[in-house]
């Protein structure tokens, strides 16, 4: 008898517990005239890839507001609802289920990676919502789907850049290495892929954990083969150890880096051991020693002022995939009257527009919308950027 | 006759969720507490009956979910074909694996099971030609069986939960017998239980094949819900959650292996609220529930509910 | 005395841990149905025995045989089913199990459920159950805990807890039942029940090995006697004779009696 | 034969990181019988604190570190009596999970209070990198060296020459028979507590120089420091130095013969056949309690 008035407790706390979630108000809703759009966000705003997630997230409500200071679209305002992920898959297909059943979304915006954002592909496929991701990764992409698009640079661009700089001095063998995860996967894959086309043979490539202490080992390794350059794609402070470790081995054989350290966080880590090191960036690092007649001057000076003046940080380099998918998202918004055909296909027609990363050009078969000039190489000397022409 | 209700309540219970319920979010999450539940249980065999630790049983998880989608993707099969494949691959690990590491004890055997875990994970990661490496497992396809499809929300919910009952009804029957009876002998006291007779580690071991199978179960039916892996998934983290939810619901406790899967599922999305402080205010709770609760929530709250009805 | 063959024989058993020498050429033999006291100071060796009979550890020198074979291969759940059952010192019973369930596992040796049956619960297996959880009710009668039957053992007085413990022993149906200080911590009245029942089993034809250091009740229910000191064997005999060894005597007092 | 050695050097380095976070595992197990998984967290906030007071703060080497020790130990202690020592069954089990969600805890106030982005601290000397046969050993992992040795042979003089080692471990080995004879076990748990995470705090410091630290460094680290104590015998200073450079040593070989996607693999496989041979480490010290 005891036991089942135990049991019988039980039961009830777990249901009190079980129904508590279902009281959680999803949101409030905002007084204007016309309903808002609601537009969902899902990043790594935390855990071990929030140096992504974190500026997405601040550029998503920087973009937000600036558009509804200027009225909305067609009167309607923006409301961004936004979820941290953690670089979770679970976590993001949980979120991104709440972002579609709950908050009812009319478009989402992130995650910041690649396996998040290929975890919630197929949710977003059945719930035919359009979705623009920030993460690198070119299997978002193709094979295209008619939902999915994306606004960061895919690797394809960064190796084509950092290989046609490579072939221009005549380099002939590299050496890789890259970070065991999935953005180092991705760009091993393409690096490996788009050698022979420029003339280049890779004679070893190597791989480093993203907590790693000490990568001499590997880069013995590589040493033994003699390359002309060693090309090293990660994301903080994993290259910056190894440009350290590069320089204490006396090694002089160019570096390369990945558009993953694109950031003077790099500069700062690796102190003297990044003077000479060579990598692609989006321009919005070198917004200064743009010229002028550059056409993405003008907005990524008025985006890093905007940035500086709202959250009182230097702008990241990062920060600016999810403020292109707000302001292209908008440029689909308007005439749509919230209707996610017509989103998608304003974003499948959308051209020339000029965003944070590049200009995008969109168009049924091509989802990124970037060009190889979403890329410029950079130099770092006496600690500073340098432009490669 | 007492299960019988009980276990028709539960039925009940689910039935209702997935009649009422047509917001799919709240569908999803259900499932996953569902599919943490089999972990749980699974892990709670181990742990709180056998009284041995794993800290490394993402890894058979994995297994399962890896097998699944390798099998239904580069292999075309029918995932219903492919279920007791992905089972079988997890309890033969099990097997090899359990026999040297069970001898280990303590903190040895948490750091045996520990590194299988870790290697399991770097295979899932490095060996990309077949799993898809980092970036993870697409297009692993939705189930159906013959007029049914699974990839609606309710049906999921059901066919998940329906496995939760399944896998109760069959982890109380071991528990209630002879075998359950020995597992709770090692618990309370190894020596004494060889000294009846016990063949203490055989017993260990098949309790530990046991409750790999069924997190590979857990890891087919995760596969077949998000149509997308990764090695992400089935890290050490997971191998912590899972003991986490083991030892807050209650060690040795079948309803508590629901109630910790239940807390540990949904506190992540309660404390969405929290943004920035989700981490500091999640690890505060763990701290408080094992300081005042220290034998997990089920036992918990009985003895309060005891103790106050005494002092009334 | 019974003139059978025996059925345990120690042969010129030594076992050291680290430097210390804890048994050293110890034998003796056990005959059928008869309770045979094992006695000496604290340190003597007598645990240490136990465990080797039992299979705990191994002897580094020396045999063991059980009914004729050696055990020295046999783990402990293996001499178990064989037939020799013990009890503990410091009683270990399954605290969180009721009376009835601790002897429900201490049959464990002569059931045969395994996971299958425990799942499916074929018709053999509900038998089987049946019939252990009748014969587990008649050891508790036996005992005289039969309305305790559901209390959980740890919440049992601590003289009923060895009277358990000896009957969970009972449950797995030895030939051999080795009682390692079985009335220690219990009041007179209870080593008297006690002592009478060990008669009791002794007359159902199960041999006993008796660690004691209640010198009475050793005496009195002693068919024979085995003395170690400092892990040698110095005396064995009837507790007559063993009363008036002088060699005994040194042990226990230190110095020779003053006779 | 250069190569080689520098794989060895690369083992060296990175097993002495391993090395003097194993201490800090094994010196609390020694005096507490008590694993903390948030051991890797205290080598995070000492790292970072280590950035505030040298950054901000602009104080010397030397005073930034003593500072920085003093405060980790202070959150030691603090730990100890408000999350440990409030636990009323302490099962290990349960201390664990306290250990994990301190871990988290604390990962949460790391990340609060510096944000989510790595520094770098300046490596103790400018020593050029050592040069032996062509093969190079960077000055601050000589440091790292030589620091852990000195604080493996204070501890061992500590534990089995001062009346206060000696106590901390006879706590350990049974608290009640301590207490007994008169040892405020209460105040030595507390100071082994202490004493670790001033350990933790001093090894995050003199090994950021070479890692880099940010918030969430502490979970890896932690997660080898456990392997490699472990791997040498809890409890036992001498194994955790042993196991340290051990598993440092076998990743480098790893990278170096087999892959280096595959250096964590081939490391815990080699781990678990030494446990498989040895079931309580290479120095098994004391018995190891089961859960």
């Amino acid at each position: 008898m005891m036991r089942t008035k135990k049991i019988r407790l039980l039961f009830t706390a777990l249901t009190l517990l079980i129904a508590a979630t279902f009281l959680i108000p999803s949101s409030v809703l905002s007084e204007t005239e016309k309903p808002s759009y609601k537009i969902g966000g899902l990043f790594s705003i935390t855990g071990p890839t929030s140096f992504l997630g974190d500026p997405e997230k601040k550029s998503m409500e920087l973009a937000v507001e600036q558009i509804n200071k200027a009225g909305g679209i067609n009167g309607h305002m923006l409301e961004a609802v936004i979820y941290d992920d953690e670089g979770d898959p679970s976590k993001a297909v949980n979120a991104a289920s709440k972002l579609i059943e709950s908050d009812k979304v009319i478009a989402i915006v992130g995650p910041s990676l690649t396996p998040t954002t290929l975890a919630v592909m197929p949710m977003v496929q059945k719930a035919q919502i359009p979705f623009i991701s920030c993460a690198a990764g070119n299997k978002i992409v193709q094979p295209v789907d008619p939902w999915v698009f994306k606004t960061a640079q895919s690797d394809i661009l960064a190796v084509a850049a950092i290989y046609a700089h490579l072939k221009s001095q005549n380099f002939k063998k590299i050496g890789l290495l890259t970070v065991a995860n999935a953005f180092g996967e991705s760009g091993k894959e393409q690096l490996v892929n788009q050698a022979a086309p420029f003339g280049l043979t890779v004679v070893k490539a190597e791989t480093f954990g993203d907590k790693d202490t000490d990568m001499t080992a590997q880069i013995t390794k590589i040493r033994q083969d003699n390359p002309d350059a060693i090309v090293c794609w990660g994301t903080n402070p994993g290259p910056a150890v190894v440009a350290k470790n590069i320089q204490q081995l006396g090694i002089t054989i160019p570096l390369y880096q990945s558009h993953g350290v694109a950031s003077p966080k790099f500069i700062e880590l690796a102190g003297t051991a990044a003077e000479g090191i060579i990598l692609p960036t989006g321009k919005i690092l070198v917004t200064s020693l743009l010229p002028d007649t550059d056409p993405q001057k003008k907005v990524l000076m008025d985006y890093t002022a905007a940035y500086d003046a709202m959250f009182k940080t230097p702008v990241s380099g990062f920060g600016g995939y999810s403020y292109d998918a707000i302001q292209i998202l908008a440029k689909a918004l308007n005439g749509s009257d919230g209707d996610k055909e017509k989103i998608r296909q304003g974003i499948e027609n959308l051209k020339g527009h000029v965003g944070i990363s590049g200009i995008f050009n969109f168009s049924p078969t091509e989802h990124n919308g970037l060009g190889s000039d979403a890329f410029v190489m950079v130099k770092i000397k006496n600690g500073k950027w340098e432009l490669i022409e | 006759m007492r299960v019988q209700i009980l276990y028709s309540f539960f039925i009940l219970m689910v039935a209702l969720a997935g009649h009422f319920i047509s917001n799919a979010y709240y569908l999803q999450v259900l499932t996953f507490i569902g599919i943490n539940t089999l972990l749980a249980l699974g892990l709670n065999m181990l742990m709180g009956y056998a009284g041995q630790i794993s800290l490394g049983h993402a890894a058979f998880y994995g297994i399962g979910a890896y097998a699944t989608a390798i099998l239904t993707v580069h292999f075309s099969w029918s995932p219903w074909l492919a279920l007791p494949v992905a089972i079988a691959a997890a309890v033969m690990v099990a097997y090899i694996v359990g026999v040297p590491t069970l001898k280990l004890s303590g903190y040895y055997l948490g750091m045996g099971t520990l590194g299988f875990g870790m290697i399991i994970n770097i295979i899932f990661r490095e060996w990309s030609s077949v799993t898809g490496g980092a970036s993870g497992f697409v297009g692993i396809p939705a189930l159906s069986l013959g007029p049914v499809s699974f990839s609606s929300r309710q049906n999921y919910l059901y066919l998940v939960w329906g496995c939760v009952l399944l896998c109760i009804v069959l982890c109380r029957r071991i528990i209630d017998s002879r075998v359950g009876r020995a597992l709770r002998a090692i618990h309370d006291g190894e020596k004494a239980a060889a000294a009846v007779g016990v063949d203490t580690q055989k017993l260990k071991l098949q309790v530990f094949v046991l409750s790999a199978g069924m997190s590979a179960l857990a890891g087919f039916l995760y596969a077949h819900l998000v149509c997308f892996i990764s090695p992400e998934t089935f890290s050490f983290i997971m191998s912590i959650r899972m003991v986490t939810m083991v030892v807050i619901g209650g060690m040795a406790s079948i309803w508590g292996s629901l109630l910790g899967a239940s807390l540990l599922t949904l506190l992540p999305e309660w404390l969405h609220a929290f943004s920035e402080f989700e981490m500091v205010v999640y690890g505060l709770i763990l701290m408080i529930v094992m300081i005042f609760l220290p034998k997990g929530l089920t036992r918990g709250i009985l003895d309060i509910v005891e103790r106050s009805r005494r002092s009334l | 005395m019974n003139s059978d063959h025996p059925l345990l024989i120690v042969e010129n058993v030594s076992k050291a841990f680290g430097g210390v020498q804890a048994l050293s050429d110890v034998s003796f033999q056990l005959f059928p149905g008869t309770i045979t006291g094992l006695i000496g100071p604290n340190g003597a060796g007598k645990t240490t025995l136990f465990n080797l009979i039992t299979g705990i550890f191994p002897a580094d020198t020396g045999d063991i045989l059980f009914k004729g074979s050696s055990t020295l291969n046999n783990t402990v759940h293996e001499l178990v089913q064989c037939g020799i059952a013990r009890t503990f010192q410091n009683v270990e019973l399954f605290e969180s199990m009721t009376a009835l369930e601790n002897i429900l596992v201490g049959q464990h040796a002569r059931t045969r459920c395994g996971m299958w049956g425990s799942v499916f619960r074929f018709p053999w297996v509900r038998h089987e159950e049946g019939r252990a959880t009748k014969i587990a009710f008649e050891l508790l009668d036996f005992i005289g805990l039969k309305e305790h039957a559901l209390r959980k053992s740890g919440d049992l007085a601590f003289g009923w807890q060895r009277l358990l413990e000896l009957a969970r022993a009972l449950a797995s149906g030895p030939r051999l039942l080795l009682l390692d200080e079985p009335a220690a911590g219990l009041n007179m009245v209870e080593t008297m029940q006690l002592g009478d029942l060990i008669r009791k089993v002794r007359d159902q034809g199960i041999t006993i090995l008796l660690v004691e250091h209640d010198m009475s009740l050793t005496m009195e229910i002693s068919d024979a006697i085995v003395v170690l000191d400092q892990g040698k064997k110095i005396a064995q005999g009837s507790p007559r004779s063993i009363q008036e060894d002088e060699a005994v005597m040194r042990a226990y007092l230190g110095t020779s009696p003053q006779k | 034969m250069q190569e080689i050695l520098q794989y060895f050097f690369s083992g060296i380095t990175n097993g002495a990181i391993y090395a003097v976070i194993a201490i800090g595992f094994s010196m609390l197990y020694n005096s507490t019988d008590l694993i903390n998984f948030a051991h890797g967290e205290f080598v995070m906030l000492g790292a970072l604190t280590m950035v505030t007071f040298s950054g901000p703060f602009h104080l010397p080497l030397l005073p930034a570190f003593i500072a920085t020790v003093c405060c980790i130990s202070i959150a030691g202690l603090l730990f100890e009596r408000l999350a440990i020592r409030t636990v009323r069954f302490p099962e290990p089990i349960v201390l664990i999970i306290i250990t994990v969600g301190a871990s988290i805890f604390l990962r949460g106030i790391g990340m609060l209070a510096w944000g989510k982005d790595a520094y770098s601290i300046p490596p103790f000397s400018t020593h050029p990198p050592l040069d032996i046969a062509g093969a190079k050993l960077l000055a601050q992992s000589l440091w790292i060296l030589l620091i852990v040795l000195l604080m493996v042979a204070c501890l061992h003089f500590f534990f089995k020459k001062t009346l206060t080692g000696k106590a901390m471990e006879a706590c350990a080995i049974d608290k009640r028979a301590a207490w007994i004879v008169g040892i405020p076990s209460k105040l030595m748990v507390m100071l082994a507590f202490g004493l670790s995470t001033g350990l933790g705090a001093l090894s995050g410091v003199i090994i950021s120089p070479i890692t880099m630290c940010s918030y969430d460094m502490g979970t890896m680290l932690g997660l080898k420091g456990f392997c490699a104590a472990m791997l040498g015998g809890l409890g036992s200073l001498w194994g955790s130095l042993i196991g340290g450079f051990l598993l440092g040593i076998l990743e480098a070989l790893g990278v170096g013969f087999v892959s280096s996607g595959l250096k964590d693999a081939t490391a815990f496989f080699l781990l678990l056949f030494i446990l498989y041979a040895r079931p309580g480490g290479i120095i098994s010290a004391l018995n190891v309690k089961r859960f």
